[in-house]
């Protein structure tokens, strides 16, 4: 279940184009993290595969159905959290289950109590910092009864010290669940210490000029970014982005 | 014969509406409403006020039965084929005319002349003053005419203007008894042709032809109403009071008392108009450009619905 | 309720004051100058006169508060319709919100005479002006909220599946609600002054009509009465609104 | 301009559909059911007295257009004084806004023959209500544009070290100006209207005193011809108020 | 010129206490970082020291004047963007030298055109991306006339490729203007890489946990991020910060 073929995607906007040939799959039970820069269009991607825009080319399958411009077949997280501010953690949490016709508020309270926030299931959104948001943001596409979980930067927003306790945290969980995601994010250690693969996006426009399978061994535990080992990868990670000269003129 | 429905108590129901708020004009109504004149007549009567909107359309439209209208209304109204019929005078004369506080000094036509006069902006305002003063060859256009809209009265003479058109029933009398004393010029000292009949009970066309009965039922029981009011001045002014609370008691009282020997006045019954009246008055409108075209006036009145003498 | 008084107290108090200084004033000024009360009564004499005269008044009041009331219910009723209609048909709303915004240029006080003429003198063209008073400002409210939905959270509930219904009910809807509220307050006081508006164009009883006849036996004490009645109407249905809103609206920060 | 004419294009097309629509069920109604004109005027009927009559209109509309103006530019700038230094002074604000609120409930047709006593019968009193129209949808759109700033913005200027003036004339004003321009728009409208109203008091011409002698000769189709001049003149105004937000605002997303 | 010292500074919110006794010191053209979690209160202290909140005790001087409670004395970077939708990157990056009356806009466009930004002058922040946004914001804070720089997570929403890119242009300009500044960050490769000093920040309420004195010379490079030393010193801290069980509670 779960498993994503994305076929030579192209998408302008006003007649600059933004994405072009885009051809990746992800396999049931994956974790591939694409690694881009900011506004090299990783979120018009998750757009496209979650039917809020329609590609000028190509197409996405979820399982062998055609799911090109149709809705609500993942479950996603965005780069702001969107919670509703009327409603509290709890009730944000349950949203996704609830667009879906099943609300499970025994397991949303438990994971709650898992990503750190007990206690606040009945706060409102505006009691909490702008991490713990982002948190309960998560949480809730966690909850969410798709198989496909598309991450949009969902750490950028936390601190490197609870960001690396999510790390974990996300891990443990996808392993008990084993949910595919589609990660995106411009941080190399974030995707290099999550991914079983990693795609490295080119940009203007955004192509897939680098693909690394990542070997290290799970679980994985926080001293792993500490290794000689991870260093390495970073390093050759790092010189694949200079040598294509990525980063620098992204945004002109 | 009548089309009108019943309501349970075997009572012909049907509106009258008013032309302004409920005053001494009325009194007749009233009394005819406490004394069960109309209920003997088996009718169940409904007083309304008409606010903004006019009581000859809502007649005309068949929105009321009955209406409090005026000659010059119904005058042009019929120009325009609205099916207004007056069906009865109120007050025999007209008891209009321009009023002032004494301290301006007007005292003639002649008198206007650089002073404010304040209206309502209609065409029949002026026609009327440039024939008083065309009388005594005073110059219309030395006069300042003034739209002072609904602002009353004693707010008016206060501010800017000199002079305005006033029932002397109502507002004459609200004067005497502050103790403000004016100078009334009466239309009727005037001319003849003004002499024309203000307020008028006034129906539409459909409720002749269809409801007959029901006008001739309606006017009997008014018709009480009014000769009561003329015999006992006092205690039809409580009865109107008593309907309508909120008026000042001794306002009413008083323009109760001034006006009890004007409603038949030397009308050989109440109500009765003649159409000598109606035709000098159109022809004086004429005229003057404010009708564009002539009305056969007896269409637009009639006395058929009033009860005989001695009925 | 403690809390609530409270905060009564603490919003109203400086405002109290400033009334009482202008009445005061006003007090002062009208006995000075000697004016006399049919020109400008004072407060006093309009307390007074409110006070003795109170038991005259009450089937007065009743009336306007229930046509008020029954019109402000309509008037929001389809206000709120309208809006939601507008919403789900983006095609509709192109072609009507202009004659909607159109529609409110035609002067109501113009319109009511026909209305009377055509509907007659029944409740129905009184509950017809309120509703036609009322309703705008909530359509335009609720129009702005549904609006107003932050495009993220509109994102997030379109992405993970949300169709119409769910977008409206679960996002738009509660995210009107503030905006709403004010909607629903402006429609409050205007339901109490089209009430009284719509009174003028003949009716038996209602604040209205008692203004109406005070002013043509010259109480200009009365018609002040009448005012001071209207405003205090026109504050408790404000003030009831706000308490609902104070009970409804969770989880977002109000203004300083 | 000719982008503006395509815009005008694009989103008017439907609406002007729909009102024609609208005019000529009217029409055939009114033939059909033979509606009398004093009644209810055919649309024909009231564009052919409009278009043969329009010579003798002419004074009335440049009078109502005239005092429509004047009231509406006084009003605003008054509205904007007011919601500058209640912005300012927020312990005046607090004692004075609800008391503004509570003002509106004041029936503008009761406060004129007062307003007249005090002002005579020129074009001052007329002035003032149009006046006082106009303001109050000035004055509550300008605060909730002050105080809809954004937090963090307001926190940065604070920090950098912006004093109140800096803080105001950089930040709120400017954060404002949509919020101004939706009162803007609601004052332009209303002036029209209250313009209308203020010649009920009293004037020598104007589109008011046009629609009274109309009603008062029985003549609907001038009572409508006049409802027509005033909703276009309402629609120019709201057009020029536009027209004026489009070159003013930038770099601010329009809703979709 | 800009020299902060901070002495004893306390803060409680409703009875919440969030600083407790901070004392630092942040000498004339030094770089010190402040290292917290998300919520330990680094933008309260920053708001204490820009004078928005008073201190329930202690001082804040800069360069021997007491300016507790006192505001402008600071150049400020917030959390988010904050730019003036209204006004043009170019007039949004002058505003901070607006509000003291001199307005260098040859210098700005020079700025702008460093940051990347070159022919955006013009374009107004709703155009922009969020990392874009966030720079000229940066651009703005040191165009500003004060002479102490509070940058607070200034880079959080920018990706990590062109994060780079501006962290060491963004030592190239101080190295030319010589800057006191005063920096929060949850990152330890940013407070590396940047810092002459880094203070942790322990939560709940905050207090100064460890202090490190960083001994890279300067010019930095990025190549410093991969070697052994900058790897060995992010083990130090990150095992400071273990030990002292910062991170995973610190949001409840
Ligand atoms: N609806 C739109 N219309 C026009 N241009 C758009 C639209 N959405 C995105 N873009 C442009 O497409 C490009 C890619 O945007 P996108 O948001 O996908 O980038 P991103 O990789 O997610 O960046 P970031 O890391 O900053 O979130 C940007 O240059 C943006 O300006
Ligand atoms: N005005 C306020 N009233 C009450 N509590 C506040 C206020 N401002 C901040 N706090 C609380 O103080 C604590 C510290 O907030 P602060 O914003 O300083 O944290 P931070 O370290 O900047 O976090 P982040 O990295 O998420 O920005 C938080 O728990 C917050 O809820
Ligand atoms: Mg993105
Ligand atoms: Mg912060």
């Amino acid at each position: 279940m779960g498993a994503l073929e994305v076929k030579e995607l192209s998408k302008s906007f006003d007649g600059r184009e933004i994405l072009k040939d885009i051809s990746l799959h992800v396999e049931e039970g994956e974790f591939v993290t694409i690694l881009g820069p900011s506004g090299s269009g990783k979120s018009t991607l998750f757009q496209l595969i979650g039917g809020l825009l329609n590609p000028d080319h190509g197409a996405i399958s979820l399982d062998d159905d055609n799911i090109t411009g149709k809705r609500g077949f993942i479950s996603y997280m965005p780069q702001q959290p969107a919670l509703l501010p009327w409603r509290t953690v709890l009730d944000n949490v349950i949203l996704g289950q609830e667009l879906h016709g099943t609300k499970d508020k025994v397991k949303a309270k438990e994971m709650i109590q898992k990503a750190g926030l007990g206690g606040y299931e009945q706060a409102f959104p505006e009691e909490l910092s702008g991490g713990m948001k982002q948190r309960v943001a998560f949480i809730r596409a966690l909850l969410s009864p798709q198989s496909l979980i598309c991450l949009d930067e969902p750490f950028s927003a936390l601190d490197d010290f609870t960001r690396q306790e999510m790390h974990e945290w996300l891990l443990s969980i996808w392993s008990q669940y084993k949910r595919t995601i589609l990660f995106v994010t411009h941080n190399i250690d974030e995707a290099l210490f999550l991914s079983d693969r990693i795609l490295v996006f080119s940009s203007n426009p955004a192509q897939i000029a680098n693909e690394f399978v990542i070997p290290f061994s799970r679980p994985r535990k926080q001293e792993l970014l500490l290794t000689e080992e991870f260093l390495k990868w970073k390093r050759k990670i790092s010189s694949t982005i200079v040598q294509n000269g990525l980063g620098g003129e992204s945004d002109e | 014969e009548d089309s009108k429905s019943k309501n349970e108590d075997g009572l012909t129901e049907v509106t009258m509406v008013l032309d302004w708020t409920p005053n001494t004009n009325h009194t007749g109504l009233y009394v005819a409403q406490e004394k069960g004149y109309f209920k003997d007549e088996g009718l169940e009567v409904e007083i309304m006020m008409p606010g903004e909107t006019g009581a000859d359309q809502l007649v005309a439209a068949g929105r009321a039965d009955f209406g409090i209208s005026a000659q010059e209304a119904i005058t042009e109204a019929r120009v325009q084929d609205v099916p207004i019929v007056s069906i009865g005078a109120i007050i025999q004369h007209n008891t209009s005319g321009f009023a002032s506080p004494v301290e301006k000094n007007i005292t003639s036509p002649k008198d206007f002349e650089g002073k404010t006069y304040g209206g309502w902006g209609a065409p029949v305002e002026e026609a009327v003053i440039s024939s008083l003063m065309e009388g005594e060859n005073a110059d219309i256009n030395k006069l300042d005419i003034v739209n002072m809209g609904n602002t009353d009265f004693f707010t008016a003479v206060k501010r800017d203007i000199d002079f305005a058109w006033i029932y002397y029933a109502w507002t004459g009398i609200e004067a005497e008894i502050r103790g403000d004393d004016l100078n009334m010029m009466y239309l009727t000292d005037f001319s003849d042709q003004l002499d024309y009949y203000t307020p008028v009970i006034s129906t539409n066309e459909s409720m002749i032809n269809k409801n007959p009965d029901t006008v001739k039922a309606f006017m009997a029981a008014v018709t009480k109403g009014y000769q009561f009011a003329i015999e006992n001045p006092d205690e039809a002014a409580d009865i109107l009071v008593k309907a309508v609370p909120d008026l000042d008691a001794e306002l009413v009282k008083k323009s109760q008392q001034w006006l009890a020997t004007r409603y038949q006045d030397d009308a050989p019954r109440w109500g009765e108009q003649k159409e000598e009246i109606w035709e000098n008055y159109m022809n004086w409108m004429f005229d003057r450009d404010l009708l564009e075209e002539k009305i056969d006036v007896k269409k637009a009145f009639t006395n058929e619905f009033l009860p005989k003498q001695g009925e | 309720m403690v809390k609530l008084l409270g905060t009564l107290w603490r919003k109203g108090w400086r405002p109290a004051l400033v009334l009482l200084l202008l009445l005061t004033i006003w007090q002062v000024t009208v006995k000075v100058a000697d004016v006399p009360t049919w020109l400008l009564p004072a407060p006093s004499v309009i307390v007074l006169e409110g006070w003795s005269n109170f038991g005259n008044f009450t089937h007065h009041l009743q009336s306007t508060i229930g046509l008020a009331l029954t019109g402000f219910v309509i008037g929001c009723s389809v206000g709120l319709l309208v809006a939601i209609l507008l919403h789900l048909l983006p095609g509709v709303r192109e072609a009507v919100y202009p004659l909607l915004i159109l529609s409110q240029n035609v002067p109501i006080i113009v319109l009511a005479p026909l209305l009377v003429i055509w509907f007659g003198f029944g409740v129905l063209p009184k509950i017809i002006i309120i509703t036609l008073v009322c309703f705008f400002p909530i359509t335009i409210a609720a129009l702005g909220g549904f609006k107003n939905t932050p495009p993220e959270m509109k994102h997030y509930m379109l992405m993970a599946g949300a169709n119409k219904l769910q977008l409206f009910s679960k996002l738009e809807w509660p995210n009107s609600l503030p905006a709403l509220f004010s909607g629903l307050k402006i429609a409050a006081t205007y339901s109490v002054m089209g009430a009284v508006i719509s009174e003028w164009l003949g009716a038996k009883q209602g604040i209205g009509v008692y203004m109406t006849l005070a002013s043509s036996s010259f109480r200009t004490d009365r018609v002040f009465v009448a005012i001071f009645i209207v405003m205090i109407l026109s504050l408790l249905f404000f003030g009831v609104i706000t308490l609902f809103e104070k009970l409804l609206i969770k989880g977002r920060r109000k203004g300083d």
